[in-house]
């Protein structure tokens, strides 16, 4: 089990390599991973940047939860979750989910839930700088 | 003696007067740690709480030392 | 859209990188990939290299359909394909899917298709050598 | 005047003496071609067969000029 959060900008490339790297070679025979990234339109506006607010301590702890139901509930070898905190540019990572498995169901369902608990239960909050200068909360999480 | 308060995102915004601790005497609830926090009564419907890093609903129980938070619905990911 | 068939190793981050620095900036708010892995291990006995047959042509033609497919079906931005051919190794990957769009539920829903899809329809056929020298056909697709 | 015939993987083992074309006089179907090729009626349960490198039934026709390729269940993935 592996969470990184990241006060600065991460590569999911480098992040991915670096997890998978620490299983055993051979026995891993799927891997599921997104990627979720700040687009530069939010609701119809330009968005120019966004702050990632978390609840340190807290985030961690659900995370840890998270991947742990997952490990429960699927046969998984193991399972990644990295997140940016901070100021974010359009085009940068956000989220990065990875599940490890020998068969690929296992590692679609368990990367799929990852994402989902997260979004439901992560205690991070986004808010925008719009084009044109003004700030907002994210409400709404789709 | 005494329940620790934090407030997240809009909530901290919307709060700024809002205490970082309360006296546990008499407290017994979520939802009384907010009254006595932000000196309003109820906590919104859309405000989610925390007891010691865990999601908590407004009814359930706090005690002296744990550490409560609110904020707004989360938007991560 | 992009399809790749690699009778040599290929970097899965490489190619996605590749795949993702095509795509317009900004627009893209998911990415979801799966890579398939060769085993050390297969139907309970050891399997020291494994040799990927396929039809030239068909293969290709058979997953540009199978990406069409999922660009009917779901809205994405873009998919890609690579597939392995040759001598295979085990620890090296074999297939890599991958979907960009705007939004993570079609991206993770076109993903799995695209997967689902080749695995019933692409013409690949794997040999296995086993540790003991025998070689066989793997004629399960689980 | 020939219909061009490919076998592949374990298919291609087990039919060394499969022919690489048929004439196209008198071949209807898919099944036809198997016929010819193998020297064996029924193109049995298991094979898969394509026409043009597209997936097609063995009782699917073909015509002078096509590909028809016999296969097992693919395995790629």
């Amino acid at each position: 089990m592996a969470i990184h959060l990241h006060p600065v900008p991460f590569d999911p490339a480098v992040e991915l390599a670096r997890f998978e790297a620490s299983l055993p070679r051979g026995s891993v025979g799927a891997t599921a991973s997104f990627v979720g990234t700040m687009r530069n339109h939010n609701e119809g506006d330009a968005v120019a940047a966004m702050t990632l607010e978390h609840y340190p301590g807290m985030t961690e702890k659900q995370l840890e939860a998270i991947i742990q139901e997952a490990r429960e509930q699927w046969d998984i070898i193991d399972a990644l979750i990295v997140h940016r905190t901070g100021d974010i540019l359009p085009g940068n990572p956000i989220v990065l989910t990875a599940v490890c498995s020998a068969h690929r169901a296992a590692a679609f369902d368990a990367c799929r839930f990852l994402m989902e608990a997260l979004k439901s239960r992560a205690t991070f909050w986004k808010k925008e700088t719009l084009s044109s200068g003004d700030t907002r909360w994210v409400t709404k999480n789709t | 003696m005494a329940i620790k308060v934090k407030f997240f995102a809009s909530l901290r915004e919307q709060q700024p007067e809002g205490l970082s601790q309360v006296e546990a005497e008499g407290v017994k609830t979520v939802s009384d740690v907010w009254e006595r926090a932000t000196a309003t009564t109820l906590v919104p419907a859309q405000v989610l709480c925390a007891v010691n890093l865990e999601h908590r609903e407004p009814h359930e129980a706090v005690s002296d030392g744990d550490e409560v938070a609110f904020f707004p619905p989360v938007t991560g990911g």
